[in-house]
């Protein structure tokens, strides 16, 4: 196998009494969906927000391309090329497709102080953001405000968004949520190439994408690993069946 | 052709009141109408009208408007005046902050200015003016008269307290010039301030045998309300402007008794007072405070140098201003070189007379007083 | 560039400031340009405001700090130049000055520095805490000044002679307001090209999506205080310029109703519209003088008609003539 | 300096920190279960101490004018509630904040234009004139005395009135979660106008009673505000314990500071200087304390969870 990614051992997360992440083993390597499944409140939300920083783990490490970046603030790891799109879609509603990707791509030029020049007059950012909105095929929807697009295409754009940052990995938390089946297959075709860009650590509920797509899943419940593996593994496993697929018999 | 018209209006009107010499002179008067101290603007505006209707001076034209006790607002309002209306003579404002936002603009732009109360102490040293005159008084002069009269009432140890600003300062200082005891004392309190729970407090520990205090307005009338409410027995002193007519009524029976210090009070005898008192008396139906007497004597400072020079002629209309040849209610009065008044004090008491809160004069404090900063004033 | 809706409507409003004191000196009542020049001056400073209110989201109840501090700079400076005696500061001393080019970099230095100092407290909390916190600390400036005895206190201080600037006669009502005139042209040309820079792409990002931001690997937090210090430095220089119209500073060029008036004429003009405050600030003293002049009880109808703008009317006086606003 | 001084000066301290306590405890009430920030809190304290002043001169009775205070603040918060503020609850705090000072105008001008500008004068009741001996010789106040006791027994009422009883049980269920309470069968906006009429009535008390201190004028209000302000952001916005702590905090360190910070530089400096610059810091120094409270605590020390 090939080198990890991202390779996060022994981390433990605790709110009060509940043991939220319990001692979780993960990793990513290049080329790969590596999908992360769990009933509601298994912990997953939590997993992700402390991979990408929104929250501290209480022990263990998160490495990043070979780096501990425990200590890193969100920004910091974004910089560093760790993509992340949400649960509950976050842009800026008030831009349009094309301005929230060229805040993205401002950010890897590393050049938010600069206070003259117009950005709608800037090729150097609108070039790149076009060239991504084209590869998640938004290209046609670039000057519409964010707030007057559907739910599939701000899905496209957070993805597009994680893409214009040159991310190394991707975290991608329930990107098919809310949306039509048309909209989960194009979505589904669409992550389906995007694993040679990036690695993505998917965290989804729709396990007909989820089977479709996953190279390796990870299976969590009440913050804890309970099983870790090829897709026909985990399909088989009694004790996921028994505790996550509500197979009782 | 319009400036001719008048002339030839203000000719004719010359020959039936015989008062008119020249043009019409445009007065604005800038006062404090609401907020706090808008019964200080009150009286005022109606002492200067009052004397006004009672000399029929209808060459005489005035414009008023409040200044809501707003520094910002009164300087626009004298924009406005003297751009718009082209008033030839500003007056009217109660308090100093005031007039130091107004003032010294005012009179670089050839506009006479006539203080009818407020008397900075910068403006009547080094920053003399020859256009400003004042027909009150220094701010200085009624707190260094309480001095004074804290010496001869034999006080030893004084506790002395006002506000924190300029008028406050000068306050402490200018009974500090003439007080010969010992301070025990000097407390400044924030400008504005409704409750003295803390000074009151610090009286009481002091052990002084008085207490002196500058608090104009509305601070005072609380100090006085919470200061009666806390049973101390010592004496109280202040400068006249604490227990004038406007006021004594808010302050309530504490008041009685207090010791105060006046260049004016309305049993002065002589003839310009008797007249005025009676005169306001009747137009108002109340009893005339200081600043409607200092107004009066403003008003009528203007109306004898109207008739002795014309207000197109700035120079001699000064001159005529600066002899002050008028009837003033306080009896003497005169210019000293920095255009302040040399005028006797006197001491004052809160006295009940037929149901209703006054004062009486019980003595003299200084007599024919100039102000310390008029060796300042490089004028003559 | 095509003439759009609101390009028409800010061309228009800006030729009818430049017309107010023209028409009035052609009607001989000079009054009306220290008018306008209120008007250009208040929304000078509104437009600081604007900066971080409208296109940050930062609801700063205490902009009359700057405003203020900008009026003492002008204040002190010439109160030293016109007694002699330089500034003291212990290990050195300063000269003041009238010359009204340096008194404004320095109003601009100190207020910018001041709102360094507020703000990079300020900006850690948000909300609620962030506007009462602005307001307090402008209050402390208020306080500092009020009681302060050193340069008038409470009472204030006075201008004498209005400062100069090179080559004019600044005493000239006309010459002054096209000193303020100009400096408020300069300020939009500012705020429109901070407005569609990379820079206020992500102060406006931060706004809609605080998240978004630091995910795409911002900082929101230096974005926010280097534009909380920007619109400090640009009141600062309003107030000034205030200080000179009026020769004279107090310490209600620091109260909270003053911070209260710019928010006031933002929303009046419309949040975060490049003209918004210009538009704010002529109906906002057209207002105080034509109903002040009718009535003392005007402010008893601006309350009305600002309560109608809040519930009915959003998007201010520009927002009604130009449309909703667009982002390209 | 005494021991009679000190303990009149604490006593002067809490005084103070109670009255805060009455305007903070509606403020933060408001905010913590309608999230509303509302300026015009000031203008309901003015309302009180009108109302105050104007029963107690026609009926020559200070109590039948407390009970008028109560009476008009609460009414005038439910009208003002219902009229206004009840379209705010779901905009952003500009709206709330504009709105709400547009709402102290017109209270202002509005008060100037029914009882004009002069002050009114109130007096204290008979039952609470004179003083009472203090320990080691000074006297204080009965009346001022009496203000503490009340904002005592606000603090506990209040502290039963939210633990103990269903009207409470449906305050600490909208702090938490507004759809909750919703779900559970509540009348919401019923509760909403109950509980900004309460935050009303206290503002009002707290007007009246200080009205017989000082004068009963257009504007009172707006320094007492600030200062309530402050209580909030020190205490926690939201937290009634907050602001108990925090009004008591503010009361005592201004009385403090105003006390003995002249006297500290009187040790090194001319009396007169050290008065001046001593008082000047003094009017400081709560805002230095809540910058310094901030910058620990960015949520105020009794931060709620939200």
């Amino acid at each position: 196998m090939a080198e990890p990614i991202l390779d996060i051992r022994q981390l433990s997360k605790s709110f009060g009494a509940l043991k939220a992440t319990d001692g979780v083993d993960l990793d990513l390597v290049p080329g790969e969906i590596h999908a992360l499944i769990g009933p509601n409140g298994a912990g997953k939300s939590t997993l992700i927000n402390q991979i990408a920083g929104t929250l501290r783990p209480d022990t263990g490490t998160i490495r990043f391309l070979g780096q501990v970046i425990n200590d890193l603030k969100v920004p910091e790891r974004a910089r560093l090329g760790l993509g992340r799109s949400f649960q509950i879609s976050s842009l800026a509603p008030e831009f349009s497709a094309l301005r929230n990707v060229m805040l993205a791509v401002q950010s890897v030029q590393g050049s938010s102080f600069r206070f003259f020049k117009p950005v709608m007059r800037d090729a150097s950012l609108i070039a790149p953001a076009m060239e991504v909105l084209e590869r998640v095929g938004l290209a046609e929807r670039a000057r519409i405000p964010v707030a007057e697009l559907s739910h599939g295409e701000r899905r496209q754009l957070e993805i597009a968004i994680a893409l214009a940052l040159g991310s190394r990995a991707f975290l991608l938390d329930e990107p098919m949520a809310g949306m039509g089946p048309e909209g989960s297959k194009t979505l589904t075709g669409f992550l389906d190439k995007l694993r040679e860009e990036a690695p993505i650590l998917l965290v989804e509920h729709d396990m007909d994408a989820v089977f479709a797509l996953a190279d390796r899943i990870t299976v969590l419940v009440y913050g804890r690993v309970i099983a870790s593996g090829k897709v026909e593994d985990i399909r088989k496993d009694p004790e996921v069946r028994k505790a996550y697929l509500g197979d009782e018999q | 052709m319009k400036k001719l018209l008048t002339a030839g209006i203000v000719g004719l009107s010359m020959s039936v009141s015989g008062l008119a010499l020249a043009d019409d002179i445009k007065v604005g008067m800038i006062t404090t109408l609401s907020g706090g101290g808008a019964g200080l603007g009150i009286d005022a505006r109606d002492g200067f009208l009052l004397a006004l209707q009672m000399a029929g001076a209808d060459n005489i034209e005035v414009v008023v408007e409040d200044d809501g006790q707003r520094p910002e607002l009164a300087v626009q309002i004298a924009d406005r005046m003297i751009q718009n209306d082209q008033v030839n003579i500003l007056t009217g404002i109660i308090f100093s902050n005031l007039a130091m936002a107004v003032v010294p603009s005012a009179v670089q732009q050839d506009i006479i200015y006539l203080s009818n109360n407020a008397g900075p102490s910068a403006l009547a040293g080094a920053q003399c003016h020859e256009n400003y005159f004042n027909v009150a008084w220094q701010n200085d002069n009624l707190h260094e008269a309480a001095g004074s009269y804290a010496n001869e009432a034999g006080y030893e140890n004084v506790f002395i307290m006002a506000p924190n600003y300029p008028a406050g300062t000068d306050a402490l200082t200018g009974f500090k010039r003439f007080f010969d005891g010992n301070v025990v004392n000097e407390i400044y309190t924030q400008v504005g301030q409704s409750d003295y729970a803390n000074e009151i407090s610090q009286i009481r520990d002091s052990g002084a045998d008085a207490v002196f205090f500058f608090l104009p307005g509305g601070m005072g009338i609380s100090f006085m309300r919470q200061y009666d409410q806390s049973e101390i027995d010592v004496p109280v002193i202040g400068p006249g402007f604490s227990f004038s007519q406007d006021i004594l009524a808010a302050v309530g029976p504490g008041a009685l008794g207090v010791i105060n210090t006046s260049q004016w009070n309305k049993d002065l005898d002589n003839e310009a007072n008797v007249a005025f008192v009676a005169a306001f008396q009747e137009e108002y139906g109340r009893l005339p405070s200081l600043y409607a007497s200092q107004a009066f004597d403003t008003a009528n400072l203007i109306i004898s140098a109207a008739a002795k020079a014309d207000i197109a002629d700035l120079e001699a209309f000064r001159a005529a201003l600066k002899e002050a040849d008028f009837d003033s209610t306080r009896g003497d009065f005169r210019f000293g070189n920095n255009n302040h008044p040399i005028q006797t004090i006197y001491v004052r008491e809160v006295v009940e007379e037929d149901g209703v809160l006054t004062n009486r004069i019980i003595g003299t404090a200084l007599e024919d007083h100039q102000d310390a900063y008029a060796a300042d004033c490089s004028m003559e | 560039m095509t003439m759009n809706r609101e390009t028409i409507v800010n061309i228009s409003l800006a030729l009818l400031l430049l017309a107010i004191p023209l028409i009035a000196l052609q009607l001989n009542s000079p009054f009306y340009v220290t008018l306008a020049t209120r008007m250009a001056i208040l929304a000078l400073a509104a437009v600081g405001l604007n900066l971080a209110l409208g296109l940050g989201g930062m609801v700063s109840f205490g902009h009359a700090a700057y405003f203020g501090v900008g009026g003492y700079v002008a204040g002190i400076l010439a109160h030293h130049a016109f007694s002699g005696l330089p500034l003291d500061f212990g290990l050195f001393q300063v000269p003041g000055t009238n010359m009204m080019p340096i008194i404004w970099v320095v109003a601009i230095l100190v207020s910018g520095l001041l709102a360094l100092f507020i703000g990079a407290i300020s900006i850690r909390t948000s909300g609620v805490y962030f506007i009462m916190i602005t307001l307090a600390f402008a209050q402390m400036t208020y306080y500092f000044a009020n009681s302060w005895p050193a340069y008038g206190g409470e009472d204030g201080l006075s201008i004498f002679v209005r400062n100069q600037f090179p080559g004019v006669n600044t005493l000239r009502p006309l010459t002054y307001f096209f000193i303020c005139y100009a400096i408020l042209l300069a300020a939009l040309v500012l705020f429109a090209a901070i407005r569609d820079s990379r820079f206020g792409a992500a102060l406006q990002a931060a706004r809609q999506n605080e998240v978004r931001v630091a995910t795409v690997g911002i900082n929101a937090n230096r974005i926010r205080l280097a534009a909380f210090v920007i619109s400090g430095m640009i009141t600062g220089l309003a107030g000034a310029l205030y200080a000179d119209l009026n020769r004279f500073v107090s310490p209600s060029m620091l109260s909270w109703h003053m911070s209260g008036e710019f928010i006031v004429l933002i929303i009046l003009g419309g949040v975060a519209r490049l003209y918004g405050p210009v538009a704010g600030a002529m109906l906002f003293v057209m207002f105080e003088f034509l109903l002040g002049g009718m009535t003392d009880r005007w402010q008893f109808f601006l309350g009305l008609v600002l309560l109608g703008v809040v519930l009915l009317a959003r998007g201010g006086l520009v927002g009604w003539l130009a449309g909703r606003a667009r982002h390209g | 300096m005494s021991i009679a001084l000190l303990l009149e000066q604490i006593l002067n301290g809490l005084q103070l920190g109670v009255m805060l306590f009455l305007m903070a405890a509606g403020l933060t009430l408001i905010f913590g279960v309608m999230g509303l920030i509302n300026l015009a809190h000031g203008s309901l304290y003015m309302v009180g101490a009108f109302a105050c002043a104007t029963v107690a001169a026609w009926t020559g009775s200070f109590w039948l004018g407390l009970v008028a205070s109560l009476v008009a603040a609460a009414a005038a918060g439910a009208i003002v509630e219902m009229t206004v503020i009840r379209r705010l609850y779901d905009r952003d705090h500009l709206d709330q904040v504009l709105a709400t000072f547009a709402l102290i105008l017109i209270f202002s001008e509005g008060t100037r234009w029914v009882f004009g500008s002069l002050p009114l004068y109130l007096n204290i009741p008979d039952l609470l004139r004179g003083t009472i001996p203090l320990p080691g010789g000074g006297r204080y106040q009965i009346y001022r005395i009496a203000i503490i006791a009340v904002g005592v027994a606000v603090a506990v009422g209040l502290w039963l009135l939210i633990a103990r009883t269903r009207l409470g049980m449906r305050i600490r269920a909208g702090e938490s979660d507004r759809e909750m309470i919703a779900a559970l069968g509540i009348d919401i906006r019923t509760l909403y106008t109950v509980v900004f009429a309460i935050g009303a009535a206290l503002a009002g008390l707290a007007g009246a009673m200080v009205g017989a201190l000082q004068s009963v004028q257009v504007g009172m209000g707006e320094p007492v505000l600030i200062l309530a302000f402050v209580v909030i952001v020190i205490g926690g916005i939201g937290s009634i314990k907050g602001a108990l702590v925090g009004a008591v905090l503010v009361g005592l360190i201004d009385t403090m500071g105003r006390f003995l910070l002249p006297r500290a530089f009187s040790v090194f400096m001319d009396p007169s200087e050290a008065s001046l610059i001593g008082s000047a810091i003094a009017s400081m120094l709560i805002y230095m304390f809540m910058a310094l409270v901030l910058a620990f605590r960015p949520r105020g020390l009794f931060a709620t969870a939200k």
